[in-house]
C-alpha cells in the first residue's frame, strides 16, 4: 500500500494531464484547472515542510554549540520577516518590504555581482587553448566579447556582424540539438514516471 | 577590476550604437501597436539581476505606455514582485497614468507552469486579487481581459528559464506571442526559439537596453554603463590573453626541459 | 542619506569583504541573508497561495472541494513522523504525475517538433542562390545529435560526425561564455552604480 | 470538441515515441543488453573518491539550485549519487551533500543510506551530512561556497540543475584545487563548467552516465529509445530538406 497508492495517484494525475492536452471539452478544461490549482497549493505546503526541516537542523546545531552565532542570526532573520508581515502587512511602504528592499535585495545583488570576479579569475586560470576544442571556445568567446561592446563598431563594421553570424547559425544549431536531446530525455523520463518505472521520488521518507 | 570599473563609470561617455535586428524588431512592434492593445509584463527574475534587468524593463515599459498600451504586470518569481510593482508605477507616473485604468499589477504566483497554463483559461482565477488586494474582476482595466485571447503580447523579463516555459506552455498551447527581455547570459539559450519564431523578439543585456534607449530617444541606465562595460570586457580579454601567454611559455619550457 | 540606503550600503560592503577572504563579517551577512530570504519566501507563499487560493475559497466562499488539496498538502507534514511518513508520498506523487503529464506534449511539441521543422529550410533560395547558412545549421544540428548518440562508440564516420559536433558545441559554449561575462559585468556595474550614486554620492 | 485537431502532430509523435520507449523497455527486460559508448569523466569518479581518501578530505556533492525532484537531471544525479555513496562508504570518506530542496534532501538521504548499506558499511552513513540549506539561490550559493572554502573537499561533484550559482561553486572549487566533475542540462552553465572543471558531462551525457554507472535497465532503455528517436529525427530532417529544396512550396514538414 505504501508504494501502490502513490504510484496510482501519479498514474492517474499524469494520464489526465496528458490527455487533456488533446481535448478542448469544457469538462476536460475544468478538471485540468482544478489540478493546476491543487498543484500550486500542495507545492506551497512542501515549502513549509522544508522550512520546518531547516529550523530543526539549525536548532540542533545550536544545541550542539556548533556555529551558534551564525545559526541564530539565520533563525532571527527567518522569523523577522513573518513578524514584520504580521505587524505591517506586505504592501508598498510596509516594514516587510523595507526589509526586502534594503537588506535582502541589495545583499543578493551583491552576492550576484561577486560573479564578475569569479568570471575574471576563471578567464585567467581556466581559459587555456589546450586543444582544438578549447581554442574554438576561446576564439568565439573573444569575438563575442569584443563584438558586443560599442567600440567594436568603431574598429570595424563587420566585427559585430561576425559575432551575430556565429551566434545565429553555428552556435544556434548546437543549442538546437541540445534542446531536442533534452526534450526527448525529459519525455522518456516523464513517461517512465507516469508508468511507475521511475520511482526515485518515492524513496526517502 | 574594482578600480577599472569605478573610474570608467565615473567618466562615462555616451556611445552611438547600431541597434541589433532583434531589438529593432521589438521596438517596431511596440511602436506600431494600435491604441489600447494589451501587453502582459511578467517579472520573472530575482532581485540579484536587477542591475541588468532594470534598464531593459524601464525602456520597454516607457515605450509601452507611450504607445498607449494597457499594461498588466505579474511575477512568477517571488522576488520580482515588489520590483515589478515599483518599476511599473515609476514608468507610469512619468506619463501621469492611473493604476487600475491604464495598468495593473497582479502580484506573484508560485508554481509557474500551472500559473502560465492557468492564465490560458482564466486570468482572474489565477489571480483573484491584485497586488494591492483589490478583487481582480472589479478592476476597470481587467474588464475584457480573460485569457490569452485578449492579450496581444507577453513580455517576460527574465534571468532564467521562465521564457522557455512561457514558450512551451503559453506559446505552444495557446498560440500566445511572446517577447523577452533577457540578461545577456540568457541570450544564446533562446537563439533557437528566436530562429523558429516561437519567440518574437529579444532585448538582451545592458547593450540591448542601450540600443533600445537610443531608438526610443531617451538615454538612461543602459547607456550610462556602456563605457564601464567596454572596459570590463577588455579587462577580461586581457586576462585571457595573459593567462594563455603564461600557459604557452610554461609549456615551451617544459618541452625543452 | 536615508537609513535604508545606509543599511543597504553597509551590507553590500560586508558581502564584498569576501573578496579578501572568507571572514566573520561576511558570514554574519551570509547567515542574515539566508534567514531573510527563507522568511520572505514563506510570507509570499502563505499569502499568494494558501490565503488567496485555498483559505479564502474554502472558508470564505465555502468551496468544499478545496478540502482535497488541503488534505494533500497537510499530508506533507507526515514526514515528521516515522510511522506515517509514507503518506507524504501521495502529494508528491500527485505533483510529479501532473508535472510529467503536462511535460510530455509540451516537450515533444515545443522542444522537438517545432525545432525540427524550423531546421527545414530549402538549401536553394529564390533564383537558385545557394543558402549557405541553412547548410551550416543542418550540419551543426546533425553532427551535434551524432555526438549525443550513445548506442555506438565514436569511431569511423560516426566518430568524425561526433567530433564535428563537439566543435559546434564549443562554438555555442564560447558564445554563451562571452554573453555571460557581459551579464556578470553588468551586474557588477549595477552595484558600483549603487555604491557611487546612492551610498557615497560621488555621482549625482 | 472532444479532440483538438491542431494537436494531431503532437499526438502522432507521442504515440510513436511511446511505442519506441515501451519496445526498448520490453526488450531490455527480456534480456537484451544495450551497450552505451564510453563517457569520459565516468572513470574519474573512482579516482575522485580515492584522492579524497588519500588526502583525508571530504567529498562534496550537490545537485545544484533550481531543480526539483521530478527534474530528469535530478533523478539522473540521484543515480550517480547512489554509486558515489557506495564508493565513499568503501573508502570511509566523508560525503557532504548540501541542497536547496527539502524533498531532494530526503530522497538523497535515502539513496545514500542504501549506497552505504550496499557497500556493507551502513554504520558509516551520517544523515546530517546530507542537509537542506536555503531555497534562495544566493543564500544557497553563499552557503555552499562557505562550506567549500572551510572544509576544503578534495573532490567536488556538481551534477544536476544549475543556474548562475554554478560559476561561484566551480571557481571556488577550482581555487582550492579540488578535482571537479560537473554535469548539467543547463546550457549556459556548461560553458563555465567546461572552463573551470576537470570533467563535464554535457546535457544528455548526464542521463546516459547515470544509466551507465547505475546499470539501471530502465534508464539504459530510455537512452536507447532516445537514440532511435534521434535517428528518426535526423532522417526526417534530411528527407524534408531535400524535398523542400526540390519543391519549395511544400509545407508537409511544418508543425
Amino acid at each position: 500500500m505504501q508504494t501502490r497508492i502513490p504510484l496510482l495517484v501519479c498514474l492517474i494525475s499524469g494520464v489526465i494531464m496528458f490527455a487533456q492536452y488533446f481535448s478542448s471539452l469544457p469538462i476536460a478544461k475544468s478538471i485540468y484547472e482544478n489540478i493546476l490549482e491543487w498543484w500550486q497549493i500542495i507545492f506551497a505546503f512542501t515549502l513549509f515542510v522544508g522550512v520546518a526541516a531547516f529550523i530543526k537542523t539549525n536548532l540542533k546545531s545550536i544545541s550542539q554549540k556548533k556555529e551558534t552565532p551564525y545559526r541564530t542570526i539565520s533563525l532571527i532573520g527567518l522569523f523577522l520577516m513573518p513578524i514584520l508581515a504580521l505587524i505591517g502587512g506586505t504592501k508598498i511602504d510596509s516594514p516587510f518590504l523595507w526589509a526586502f528592499e534594503n537588506m535582502q535585495a541589495p545583499m543578493q545583488a551583491t552576492v550576484f555581482s561577486l560573479l564578475a570576479f569569479f568570471v575574471a579569475s576563471a578567464s585567467y586560470r581556466g581559459f587555456r587553448a589546450r586543444s582544438i576544442s578549447a581554442s574554438i571556445l576561446l576564439v568565439t568567446a573573444l569575438i563575442v566579447l569584443i563584438g558586443r561592446v560599442p567600440i567594436a563598431e568603431l574598429i570595424s563594421e563587420s566585427f559585430p556582424k561576425i559575432g551575430f553570424w556565429i551566434q545565429n547559425y553555428p552556435s544556434m544549431s548546437a543549442r538546437r540539438a541540445i534542446l531536442i536531446g533534452i526534450g526527448l530525455g525529459s519525455m522518456t523520463t516523464a513517461l517512465r514516471v507516469i508508468l511507475g518505472i521511475e520511482r526515485t521520488y518515492l524513496r526517502g521518507n | 577590476m574594482f578600480l577599472i570599473v569605478v573610474v570608467s563609470y565615473i567618466l562615462s561617455i555616451p556611445f552611438d550604437t547600431q541597434p541589433s535586428p532583434e531589438v529593432q524588431k521589438a521596438f517596431d512592434y511596440i511602436e506600431n501597436l494600435p491604441e489600447s492593445s494589451v501587453i502582459l509584463f511578467s517579472f520573472d527574475h530575482e532581485a540579484s539581476s536587477l542591475p541588468e534587468i532594470k534598464p531593459i524593463t524601464l525602456a520597454l515599459l516607457r515605450h509601452a505606455f507611450r504607445s498607449k498600451a494597457k499594461v498588466v504586470g505579474l511575477s512568477l518569481f517571488a522576488e520580482g514582485t515588489a520590483i515589478g510593482y515599483r518599476m511599473m508605477t515609476k514608468a507610469a507616473d512619468e506619463f501621469g497614468l492611473k493604476y487600475g485604468r491604464d495598468y495593473v499589477f497582479l502580484g506573484f504566483k508560485p508554481q509557474h507552469i500551472s500559473a502560465i497554463l492557468g492564465i490560458g483559461e482564466s486570468i482572474t482565477r489565477v489571480f483573484p486579487e491584485d497586488y494591492l488586494g483589490n478583487k481582480t474582476d472589479t478592476i476597470p482595466i481587467m474588464r475584457g481581459i480573460n485569457n490569452y485571447d485578449d492579450i496581444d503580447m507577453v513580455i517576460t523579463i527574465a534571468d532564467g528559464d521562465r521564457p522557455a516555459q512561457w514558450i512551451e506552455y503559453g506559446g505552444a498551447r495557446y498560440n500566445q506571442q511572446i517577447m523577452a527581455g533577457l540578461t545577456a547570459a540568457m541570450i544564446t539559450s533562446y537563439d533557437p526559439y528566436l530562429a523558429s519564431g516561437q519567440l518574437y523578439a529579444v532585448v538582451g543585456g545592458l547593450k540591448g537596453a542601450a540600443e533600445y534607449e537610443n531608438l526610443y530617444g531617451k538615454r538612461g541606465g543602459g547607456n550610462r554603463g556602456m563605457l564601464a562595460q567596454t572596459s570590463a570586457h577588455f579587462y577580461v580579454i586581457a586576462l585571457i590573453i595573459i593567462g594563455n601567454i603564461i600557459y604557452f611559455r610554461g609549456r615551451k619550457q617544459q618541452g625543452r626541459g | 542619506m536615508d537609513f535604508g540606503t545606509l543599511i543597504a550600503g553597509i551590507l553590500t560592503l560586508a558581502i564584498y569583504t569576501f573578496l579578501y577572504k572568507d571572514n566573520p563579517i561576511y558570514r554574519i551577512a551570509e547567515s542574515w541573508l539566508i534567514g531573510l530570504s527563507i522568511g520572505y519566501t514563506l510570507v509570499i507563499f502563505w499569502q499568494t497561495t494558501l490565503v488567496d487560493n485555498l483559505f479564502n475559497p474554502l472558508f470564505g466562499d465555502g468551496k468544499l472541494v478545496m478540502i482535497l488539496p488541503l488534505i494533500l498538502g497537510l499530508l506533507m507534514f507526515s514526514r515528521f513522523s516515522k510511522k506515517i511518513s509514507w503518506m507524504s508520498r501521495i502529494p508528491i506523487a500527485f505533483m510529479i504525475g501532473a508535472g510529467a503529464g503536462v511535460a510530455i506534449p509540451a516537450m515533444l511539441y515545443a522542444r522537438t517538433l517545432k525545432q525540427v521543422s524550423a531546421s527545414v529550410v530549402p538549401l536553394l533560395g529564390e533564383k537558385g542562390a545557394f543558402n549557405f547558412e541553412a547548410l551550416v545549421v543542418v550540419v551543426g544540428l546533425l553532427s551535434t545529435l551524432a555526438y549525443f548518440y550513445f548506442s555506438r562508440e565514436h569511431k569511423g564516420i560516426m566518430g568524425k560526425a561526433a567530433r564535428l559536433g563537439t566543435y559546434f558545441l564549443m562554438i555555442f559554449f564560447g558564445t554563451t561564455f562571452g554573453y555571460t561575462v557581459m551579464s556578470r559585468m553588468s551586474t557588477f556595474i549595477g552595484r558600483i552604480d549603487f555604491l557611487l550614486t546612492d551610498f557615497l554620492h560621488v555621482i549625482k | 470538441m472532444w479532440f483538438d485537431g491542431s494537436t494531431l502532430p503532437t499526438l502522432i509523435f507521442s504515440i510513436i515515441s511511446f511505442i519506441i520507449v515501451l519496445y526498448t523497455i520490453w526488450s531490455v527486460r527480456s534480456g537484451r543488453k544495450f551497450k552505451i559508448r564510453e563517457i569520459p569523466g565516468l572513470n574519474a569518479v573512482e579516482e575522485a573518491v580515492g584522492r579524497a581518501t588519500e588526502m583525508g578530505a571530504a567529498i562534496l556533492y550537490t545537485p545544484g539550485w533550481g531543480g526539483d525532484i521530478q527534474r530528469p537531471t535530478t533523478i539522473a544525479s540521484m543515480n550517480i549519487l547512489s554509486k558515489v555513496a557506495e564508493k565513499t562508504a568503501e573508502y570511509d570518506c566523508r560525503l557532504l551533500y548540501p541542497t536547496h530542496d527539502p524533498v531532494i534532501m530526503a530522497v538523497a538521504q535515502e539513496v545514500a543510506r542504501e549506497g552505504y548499506a550496499r557497500a556493507g558499511y551502513p554504520e558509516r552513513f551520517k544523515a546530517d551530512d546530507i542537509f537542506y540549506i536555503s531555497s534562495s539561490q544566493f543564500g544557497y550559493a553563499a552557503a555552499v561556497d562557505g562550506i567549500i572554502s572551510r572544509s576544503k573537499p578534495a573532490s567536488i561533484f556538481l551534477l544536476g540543475t544549475f543556474e548562475a550559482e554554478s560559476l561561484i561553486l566551480a571557481e571556488t572549487g577550482n581555487s582550492i584545487g579540488a578535482i571537479q566533475i560537473a554535469g548539467t542540462d543547463s546550457t549556459i552553465q556548461l560553458s563555465f563548467f567546461i572552463v573551470a572543471c576537470d570533467y563535464t558531462l554535457i546535457g544528455e551525457e548526464l542521463f546516459a552516465a547515470s544509466g551507465y554507472l547505475s546499470g539501471n535497465e530502465s534508464i539504459l532503455s530510455s537512452v536507447k529509445a532516445q537514440d532511435i528517436l534521434k535517428i528518426l529525427i535526423a532522417l526526417f530532417i534530411i528527407i524534408s530538406i531535400i524535398w523542400a529544396t526540390i519543391d519549395p512550396s511544400s509545407t508537409w514538414w511544418q508543425f
